[in-house]
C-alpha cells in the first residue's frame, strides 16, 4: 500500500539524532496490523511502511490485516515462525491477543504493543499508543469551553463491540461532567463508514431540531456526518471531530463548515513504534533519553487541532 | 416443499395473488405499528415530514439494489457480491482521473463498473456453472481487493468541479419536497415492477427459479437469462453507487459494507423464497421500507446499541408472525 | 406420407443403453403408439425427438429432410410438441403463464396478458376443463389438474407432430374421452401423435399403428393397432406371456368374521369432502373409485394424518388414533401418495435409501445403522417387484417413471403395515408388472393387511377391491362388492350430463 | 431443479457416494496446489510442522461451526446466527460471577448458551415456521445485542484463578505436538461424520433436506428433526466458544464477526448444494483448511490485503474449476 506518489510520510518531520541514523545491523521487524480497509488503520500500515523504508537497515514484514482476534493471534505465530528480531502488534483487540504476545515475548522476540494495549505487562517490551480516554476528555472539554459551560450535545461513536468506543465515550462524559450546564441528549453509534456515518447523522438531526454541539469520534465516518449536516441545511451547531483527518483538518481551517476542530489520535504512532523496533534490534536506546533502555511505554498526546494550530498538525493528517 | 400444491380448492381469486397480497398486507401492517409506535414515543419528532423524508432517503440507496437482489433470487440464485460491487464502483468513480472527466465520467463509470461486474458474476454462475453463492463470494472478495487497491485505503471526495452532482442531496435541489434520490428509487421500483410483471423477461425469471429443467425444455435460453439476471442486480448496484456518492460525496472502499445482507434479508422477510420461483417486488420495497423505518425509530427514541440489536431481532420474528396471521397458506411452505 | 422418420437412434446413459438402434416413422394424421415395459426407453426416444436428450447415433428426418435437434427450441421450431412424462410445469406461474412458457404472446417482450388469458381458456375448453381458471397458481392443482394444462401446452404449440408420453396415466375414464376427442380432431387436420400408454385398451381405441420397444430395441413396428391380438402385444413387451388377470377374490362371506382394522367415522376437510364414513376389516381391499377431483386423494391423505380434518375421526382396531403423519406411521399406517416425484420420492439418493426411508428404525441399534441389513432387505422387495435396472444403487430420479412407483411401493412392502393406503398404484406400470402388482396387493391383502385403494382406473378398482365406495364431489355414492363398470359410470358422470 | 439427474454412472458403488468422493479429491487436490505454492513461494517457512500446527489451530475454531452448519444445510435450512452466537457465547462465560464457578463454569455455561440460541432458533423455525434466513438472522441481531449488553462493550479476560483453561493453548499443553484446539476440532469432525453417515439421525437430516413433503409422508418427524439441527449447530457454536476463549483467553461482543459467511462457504464450497439433501463433511471440513491455508499463504507472503482480497476470489474461483474437472458429473447441477 506504499506508494511514492503520496507526501513524504509525516514521520519524516523531525529527523532523528544522526547517532540512531547510522546504519547498523539487519533487523527484521514484523508487523501486524487490522484490516486497512478504514483511513486511519490505512494511515497506520501506510506509515510503518514508508518508515521503514526509510531505513536501508530495516526489512519489514507485514501480516494480513484482520479484525477477528483468532486470525490475528495465528498471524502472530506465523510471524514468531518466521523468526522476525522484532515484532510491532496493533491488535484486533489487546486484550484477546494479550497471549499472543505472550508467545512472542516467550520466543524471546521483543513485541512493541501499537496502541491497543496488551492485558499484561509481560507481553510486551514497550507500548506506543494514543489514549483514547483522554481523547474524549478532551473533545469534552473543548466543547465544554466553547459552549461556555451552558447547551445541550450530541456524540456520534464508532462501533460499540471495541473497547476503545467505550473509553472515548467514558473520556467524554467524564469531561462533561465538569459542565453542570451541559448535557449530552443523543448518541448514536455509526460503525466507521462513511455511509453509516451519514445515515445515524441524518437521523440524529431529524430527532434534535436544536442542539448545540456535537463530538464525532472518528473523521472517516466524519465526512459522511457532514454531508447529512449539508443536506439537512442546518449549521447552527459546532462539530468536533477525531483522528485527525487530511479532509477534515482542511475544512477547519476553511472555517465554513460546521466542523470546528478535531481530536487527534496520530496514526504517526506507527512510525514511531519502527523506528523504537529498530533501535530494540540493533540494542540502542533514545539518545534524547537519559536512560539506556528504550521506555516501557509512550502515549501519543491528543491534541485539539483548531483553526488556531491546524497548520502546525496537517502534515500528520492522514487521507 | 411443495405440500401446499397437495391438491387445494378453488377459491375465487387465485391462490398466489391471494397469498402475495396477504403477505405484502402484512407488512404493510408491520409497517403501520412502527409508525404508531414512533408516535407515540417519539410524538414531537416522528409524525413529520422529516422523518418521512427521511426514511425514504435512507431506504433509498439499499432499495435500489435490493430491486435487483429480488430478480436474481426469484431466478433461483443470489448475488453476495452487491456490497463489494458498490464499494468498487464508487471508489472507481472518484478516482481524480475518473473526476477529470467530470459528471458524466463519474455516473458512466459507476454504472459500467456495476453492469461489468454483474456481467462476471454471470458468466461463471451461467456458463462457468459456478454454484451462485460461489460465483458472487469470489466476486465479493475480488471487487473489495479492487477497491481497497484503487482508493490505496483512502477515503475520495468528490471534487470542487463536479459539486453539482453532490448539491442533489441538498434541499434546494428537491423537487415538491421529494429528494432527487427517492425519485431515483422510485423509478427503479417501477421500472423493476412491470418487468417482473409485465414483460416476458419477467415471467421468465419465474419460471427459471420455479423449475429449471422445465424452463429449459420450454426453450428458454436459462444460460443467457441467468447470465442477464446478475447483469440485472449489477446495474442496480451502479446505480445505488452513484446515488451513494451524491449522498456522501465520497467514494471508499469501506462503503457498501454488509449490503448483501441487508438486501437479502429484505427480500426475504418481503416474502421471495430463498430457493427461488416465487416473490413479490412490492414485497422486497416494504422490507426495505421496515429496516430503515426500525432503525430512524431506534435513533430518535436515543436507544443504545444493544437495546437496539435485541429490539432488531424480535421484531423481525413479530414481523414474520403478523404476516403469518395475514396469509394463512405460506405456513407449510416456510416450515422447509 | 410419413412426417417423422427416425432411424438407428442410440443413446446410452453411464452403465445402461437406453436406446439401441431404434426405429420410429411416424405418417401425417396416424396416432402412432409407442408400447414397452418400464424402463423400455419410450421416454428417452421421445426425450431425444423433443431434442431434450442428444442422441449418440442415428439420423431424424422431418417431412423427408434431415434435421438436427440440439435443443428443445430446435424441435419446436420443427413443430413438433411434446408432453413429457414428468409433470413439466413452474408450480409458481399460472396457468396460462405455464401453457405459453417459453413462447408467450407478446409483443417487443411486453406480455399480452389479455390475449394469453382468452387464448389459454379456448385451450382448456376444448379439453372440456371450464372449471380450471387461467390465472390459477398451477401449485394448487392436482396431478391431474397439471396434466390437463401439459396437454393445453402442448396444443398452445399448434405442431405438426404432437407427442403425448403417458397422457392419461393420471385421467379418469370421463377426462380420457375428452383427450381422445381432442387428439381425433387434431388427427383430422393432418396433424401426426406419438401416444404412449400402458393402457391397452387406449391403444385399441384410439391408435392407428403400434411400434414396440423391448430393452431400448425396436421389436415391432408399424402393427395395426386394431387388429394385433393384445397376447401377441404383451408377448413382444414383455417376451413372455402374462394372461391380463386380476387374481380371484376370496368369497364375500371371507370377511365377515374378520376383525375391523380401520374405522372412518363421517370424516371430512371443509371445502374437499364431507361425511365420509367406511370401515375396512382384516385382509380386506377397498376401493375407492370417482372422477378426478372427486376428493379421493384428499380422503386418503386425511386418513394418514397428513390434512387435518374438520370433522370426524379415523379408529385403528377400535382405538381413536393420533392426530398426525408420525402417529399414524408407528401404528403401521402406510401411504403410496399420488405424486411420486414431489410427494414420495428422494429423487438424488438411491433408491436403496429410498425404499428404507419409512423403516429406518428397524435396521438401527440405539440409532447406529446397519447398511447392510438395509441393502439385503430393499434388495428382496425390489426384486420381487421386478424393477429394472435391478440396482438399486442408482439415485431413484434416474428410474423410468414406472420403476420409480415400484420403489414407492417397495417402501410400504419393507414397512410391513397393517393398514396400507395406495393412491394410483399402477400409475405408469407397465402390463407384465402390472400383473405383478395385482398379485402382490393381494397376497398383502391375504397376509392380513387392510387396504384402501385409489384409482382413476374403473376395471382395476372394481377387479381388485373386495368392497367399492363411489365419490363424487367429496361424497360417498354408495358402497357395494359387485358393481359393474357402466353402473358406476352412470353414477359419476351423472352430475356432468345434467350439467351438459 | 432435477437437472442434476441428467446422468449417473453405473458402478459396484452409487452414484452419489462416487460424486462426492470426486469432489473431495478435487479438494485435496486444490489443497495439494496451494501447498506446492507455499513451497515455491516460501520455501523457507511454508513447508515446517510449525506451519501445519498454525493451519491447523486456525482452522479449527471456524471448523466446528462449520460441521453443525454442514448438518443445517444438508437439512435444507441455514444458520446465519453462528457468529453472534458465539460471540454471546464468550461473553456469557466470561462474566465474573460466571468465572466464580470455575473453568467448569466458563465450558459449562459456553456450551449451555449456544444449545440454548440453538433450541429457539430451532423452534422459530421448526414449529414458529419462519424461513430459516428470517429465523437466525433474528437470533444473530439479538445474540448480538444481548452480548454488547452484558459486556457494556467491555472486552472480559480470563481471571487467573481459570489461567489453566487459557495454557491450553499455550506450547506446553501440545499433545505429540498436536494443539489440544486441534484435537477438539478433529474429535468434533469424527462425531459428527458418524452421526452424519452412520446414524438414522444423519440419515434423516438428508430426507429432510431432499425432499421435505416425502419425508414428512414418510413419517419422520420432520419438525422435531428440524429443532434438533438448529440446537446441534448451537452446540457446535458452544464448543467453538470455549476453542475460542483458549484462543484468546477472553470474550467480547465483537467475536466471531462474520463467522456465518466463513462457515456457509466453506459448506458450499465444499460440495453442500445450499438446497439441501447434498452434501458431505469431509467436503466441508476440506472447505476450511483450503480458506485457512490460503490466508496463511498470504501472510507468509506478506501481500498486501488489497492483493489478497483479489487473489482469494480467483483462488474461490479456480478451486471450484479443478473440483469441476475431478467431478465431471456435478456439471449438470452447479449451473442451477
Ligand atoms: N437421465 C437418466 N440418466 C440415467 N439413466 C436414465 C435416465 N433417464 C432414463 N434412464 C434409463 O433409461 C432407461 C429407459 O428409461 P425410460 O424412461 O425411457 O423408460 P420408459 O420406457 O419411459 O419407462 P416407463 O414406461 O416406466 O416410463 C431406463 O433404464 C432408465 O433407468
Ligand atoms: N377437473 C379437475 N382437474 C384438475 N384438478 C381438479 C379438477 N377438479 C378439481 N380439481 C382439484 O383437485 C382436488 C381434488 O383432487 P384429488 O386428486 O383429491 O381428487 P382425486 O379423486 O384424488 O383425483 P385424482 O385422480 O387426481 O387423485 C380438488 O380439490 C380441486 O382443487
Ligand atoms: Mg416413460
Ligand atoms: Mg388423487
Amino acid at each position: 500500500a506504499c506508494t511514492s506518489n503520496e507526501e513524504p510520510a509525516p514521520a519524516a518531520q523531525n529527523a532523528p539524532a544522526p547517532a540512531q541514523d547510522t546504519p547498523g545491523k539487519k533487523v527484521t521487524v514484523g508487523f501486524a496490523g487490522p484490516q486497512a480497509d478504514h483511513g486511519w488503520l490505512n494511515a497506520i500500515t501506510v506509515n510503518a511502511r514508508a518508515e521503514a523504508q526509510r531505513h536501508p537497515d530495516v526489512e519489514l514484514v507485514v501480516a494480513e490485516g484482520s479484525n477477528d482476534a483468532a486470525t490475528q493471534s495465528a498471524q502472530i505465530d506465523a510471524l514468531i515462525n518466521r523468526k522476525v528480531d522484532v515484532l510491532v502488534v496493533l491488535p484486533a483487540d489487546g486484550k484477546q491477543l494479550t497471549p499472543a504476545g505472550r508467545k512472542a515475548m516467550d520466543a524471546g522476540i521483543p513485541v512493541i504493543n501499537l496502541d491497543r494495549i496488551f492485558d499484561s505487562p509481560q507481553a510486551y517490551r514497550t507500548w506506543v499508543g494514543g489514549d483514547n480516554y483522554r481523547m474524549g476528555v478532551n473533545a469534552g472539554n473543548y466543547i465544554g469551553q466553547q459552549l461556555k459551560g451552558q447547551g445541550t450535545v450530541l456524540e456520534l461513536a464508532g462501533i460499540d463491540t471495541l473497547e476503545l468506543t467505550r473509553q472515548r465515550t467514558q473520556g467524554f462524559d467524564d469531561a462533561l461532567a465538569n459542565y453542570p450546564g451541559i448535557r449530552k441528549v443523543g448518541r448514536a453509534a455509526a460503525e466507521f463508514t462513511v455511509p453509516t456515518g451519514q445515515a445515524r447523522m441524518a437521523e440524529l438531526l431529524q430527532a434534535h431540531p436544536q442542539f448545540n454541539a456535537i463530538w464525532n469520534h472518528d473523521d472517516d465516518q466524519g465526512v459522511g456526518a457532514l454531508q447529512a449536516v449539508r443536506q439537512a441545511g442546518r449549521s447552527d451547531f459546532l462539530m468536533v471531530g477525531g483522528a485527525g483527518s487530511k479532509a477534515a483538518m482542511e475544512q477547519i481551517k476553511d472555517g465554513n463548515s460546521v466542523l470546528k476542530a478535531t481530536v487527534l489520535y496520530p496514526p504517526t504512532m506507527s512510525a514511531s513504534a519502527i523506528r523504537l523496533a529498530r533501535l530494540l534490534g540493533q540494542a540502542k536506546g533514545v539518545s534524547d533519553l537519559a536512560e539506556q533502555e528504550i521506555p516501557a511505554s509512550v502515549t501519543t498526546f491528543s491534541a485539539v487541532v483548531t483553526k488556531d494550530n491546524v497548520d502546525k498538525y496537517l502534515p500528520v493528517s492522514f487521507e | 416443499m411443495n405440500a401446499e400444491q397437495a391438491v387445494a380448492p378453488e377459491r375465487t381469486r387465485g391462490f398466489s395473488v391471494r397469498l402475495r397480497e396477504a403477505r405484502n398486507l402484512g407488512l404493510v401492517g408491520v409497517l403501520a405499528v412502527l409508525v404508531l409506535i414512533g408516535a407515540l414515543t417519539e410524538p414531537g419528532q416522528f409524525l413529520t415530514t422529516g422523518t418521512l423524508v427521511l426514511v425514504l432517503t435512507q431506504a433509498s440507496v439499499i432499495g435500489v439494489i435490493t430491486v435487483g437482489m429480488t430478480f436474481v433470487i426469484i431466478g433461483g440464485g443470489i448475488d453476495l457480491s452487491v456490497g463489494a460491487v458498490v464499494a468498487l464502483a464508487t471508489v472507481w468513480a472518484t478516482t481524480r482521473s475518473t473526476q477529470a472527466f467530470g459528471i458524466t465520467g463519474i455516473v458512466f463509470t459507476a454504472v459500467a463498473v456495476g453492469v461489468g461486474c454483474g456481467l462476471v458474476s454471470g458468466l461463471l454462475i451461467a456458463y462457468g456453472r459456478l454454484v451462485a453463492f460461489i460465483g458472487t463470494l469470489a466476486m465479493l472478495a475480488s471487487a473489495r481487493g479492487l477497491a481497497i487497491q484503487l482508493s490505496q485505503g483512502r477515503t475520495q471526495t468528490v471534487t470542487a468541479k463536479n459539486q453539482a452532482l453532490v448539491d442533489l442531496g441538498y434541499q434546494d435541489s428537491y423537487v415538491l419536497g421529494i429528494p432527487p434520490l427517492v425519485l431515483i428509487f422510485a423509478a427503479v421500483a417501477i421500472v423493476g415492477w412491470l418487468v417482473l410483471n409485465r414483460t416476458t423477461f419477467g415471467r421468465r425469471t419465474y419460471a427459471i427459479g420455479g423449475n429449471l429443467e422445465a424452463a429449459r425444455l420450454a426453450g428458454i435460453n436459462v444460460k443467457l437469462h441467468t447470465c442477464l439476471l446478475y447483469v440485472l442486480s449489477g446495474l442496480c448496484c451502479g446505480i445505488a453507487s452513484v446515488m451513494l456518492i451524491i449522498l456522501t460525496s465520497s467514494g471508499t472502499s469501506g462503503n457498501g459494507n454488509l449490503y448483501e445482507l441487508d438486501a437479502i434479508a429484505a427480500v426475504i422477510i418481503g416474502g421471495t423464497l430463498l430457493t427461488g420461483g416465487r416473490g413479490t417486488l412490492v414485497g422486497s420495497v416494504l422490507g426495505v421500507l421496515v429496516f430503515t423505518t426500525i432503525s430512524v425509530l431506534f435513533t430518535l427514541n436515543n436507544l443504545p446499541t444493544a437495546v437496539q440489536q435485541l429490539a432488531k431481532g424480535v421484531i423481525i420474528v413479530l414481523a414474520v408472525l403478523v404476516q403469518r396471521r395475514a396469509s394463512l397458506y405460506s405456513s407449510e411452505r416456510t416450515s422447509s | 406420407m410419413t412426417l417423422l422418420e427416425m432411424t438407428g437412434i442410440g443413446k446410452g446413459f453411464p452403465g445402461v443403453r437406453a436406446l439401441d438402434d431404434v426405429e420410429l416413422s411416424v405418417a401425417e394424421g396416424e396416432v402412432h403408439c409407442l408400447l414397452g415395459q418400464n424402463g423400455a426407453g419410450k421416454s428417452t426416444l421421445i426425450k431425444v425427438l423433443a431434442g431434450a436428450h442428444r442422441p449418440d447415433t442415428g439420423e431424424i428426418r422431418v417431412g423427408g429432410e434431415p434435421v438436427e435437434l440440439p435443443n428443445p427450441t430446435a424441435a419446436i421450431r420443427c413443430g413438433i410438441a411434446t408432453l413429457y412424462q414428468e409433470l413439466d410445469l413452474v408450480d409458481g406461474l399460472s396457468v396460462a403463464e405455464n401453457i405459453f412458457l417459453g413462447h408467450e404472446q407478446a409483443s417487443a417482450g411486453w406480455v399480452r396478458r389479455a390475449k394469453m388469458r382468452a387464448d389459454a381458456r379456448n385451450l382448456l375448453d376444448r379439453l372440456g376443463h371450464r372449471e380450471i381458471r387461467v390465472d390459477r397458481e398451477v401449485g394448487t392443482l392436482s396431478a391431474a389438474g397439471k396434466q390437463i394444462v401439459s396437454l393445453a401446452r402442448a396444443l398452445s404449440l399448434d405442431a405438426r407432430l404432437i407427442v403425448l408420453d403417458e397422457p392419461s396415466a393420471v385421467l379418469a375414464s370421463d377426462e380420457v374421452a375428452n383427450l381422445f376427442r381432442v387428439i381425433r380432431g387434431l388427427t383430422e387436420r393432418g396433424v401426426a401423435v406419438v401416444y404412449i400408454s400402458h393402457r391397452l385398451e387406449e391403444i385399441r381405441e384410439i391408435g392407428d399403428r403400434v411400434t414396440v420397444l423391448k430393452d431400448g430395441h425396436t421389436v415391432a413396428t408399424g402393427l395395426p393397432a386394431r387388429t394385433t391380438p393384445t397376447t401377441d402385444l404383451v408377448a413382444l413387451m414383455t417376451g413372455r406371456r402374462v394372461e391380463y388377470l386380476f387374481p380371484p377374490r376370496p368369497a364375500e362371506d371371507a370377511f365377515a368374521e374378520r376383525p375391523v382394522l380401520l374405522e372412518v367415522e363421517n370424516l371430512g376437510v371443509a371445502g374437499e369432502f364431507e361425511d365420509v364414513s367406511f370401515s375396512v376389516r382384516e385382509g380386506e381391499i377397498v376401493g375407492l373409485a370417482g372422477l378426478v377431483g372427486s376428493g379421493r386423494s384428499e380422503v386418503l391423505e386425511t386418513v394418514y394424518g397428513a390434512r387435518k380434518p374438520t370433522t370426524g375421526q379415523v379408529k385403528l382396531a377400535g382405538k381413536p388414533l393420533r392426530r398426525g403423519v408420525t402417529s399414524a406411521v408407528r401404528n403401521g399406517l402406510g401411504l403410496a401418495p399420488e405424486e411420486r416425484k414431489s410427494q414420495a420420492l428422494l429423487l438424488q439418493e438411491s433408491v436403496a435409501r429410498n425404499v428404507s426411508l419409512a423403516s429406518l428404525r428397524r435396521y438401527a441399534k440405539f440409532g447406529w445403522f446397519n447398511a447392510r441389513a438395509e441393502t439385503t432387505a430393499v434388495r428382496r422387495h425390489t426384486e420381487a417387484l421386478d424393477l429394472r435396472p435391478p440396482d438399486i444403487r442408482r439415485p431413484a430420479g434416474k428410474l423410468s417413471g414406472g420403476n420409480q412407483q415400484k420403489a414407492v411401493l417397495a417402501r410400504w412392502l419393507l414397512k410391513g403395515c397393517r393398514v396400507l393406503l395406495l393412491d394410483e398404484p399402477t400409475r405408469g406400470v407397465d402390463v407384465g408388472a402390472r400383473a405383478e402388482l395385482y398379485r402382490v396387493i393381494r397376497d398383502l391383502a391375504d397376509s392380513g393387511v387392510a387396504i384402501v385403494l385409489v384409482s382413476s382406473e374403473l376395471p382395476e378398482v372394481l377387479g381388485l377391491a373386495d368392497r367399492v365406495l363411489v365419490m363424487r364431489e367429496g361424497r360417498v355414492l354408495t358402497q357395494a362388492r359387485d358393481l359393474d363398470e357402466r353402473a358406476v359410470l352412470d353414477l359419476i358422470l351423472e352430475e356432468q350430463e345434467r350439467a351438459e
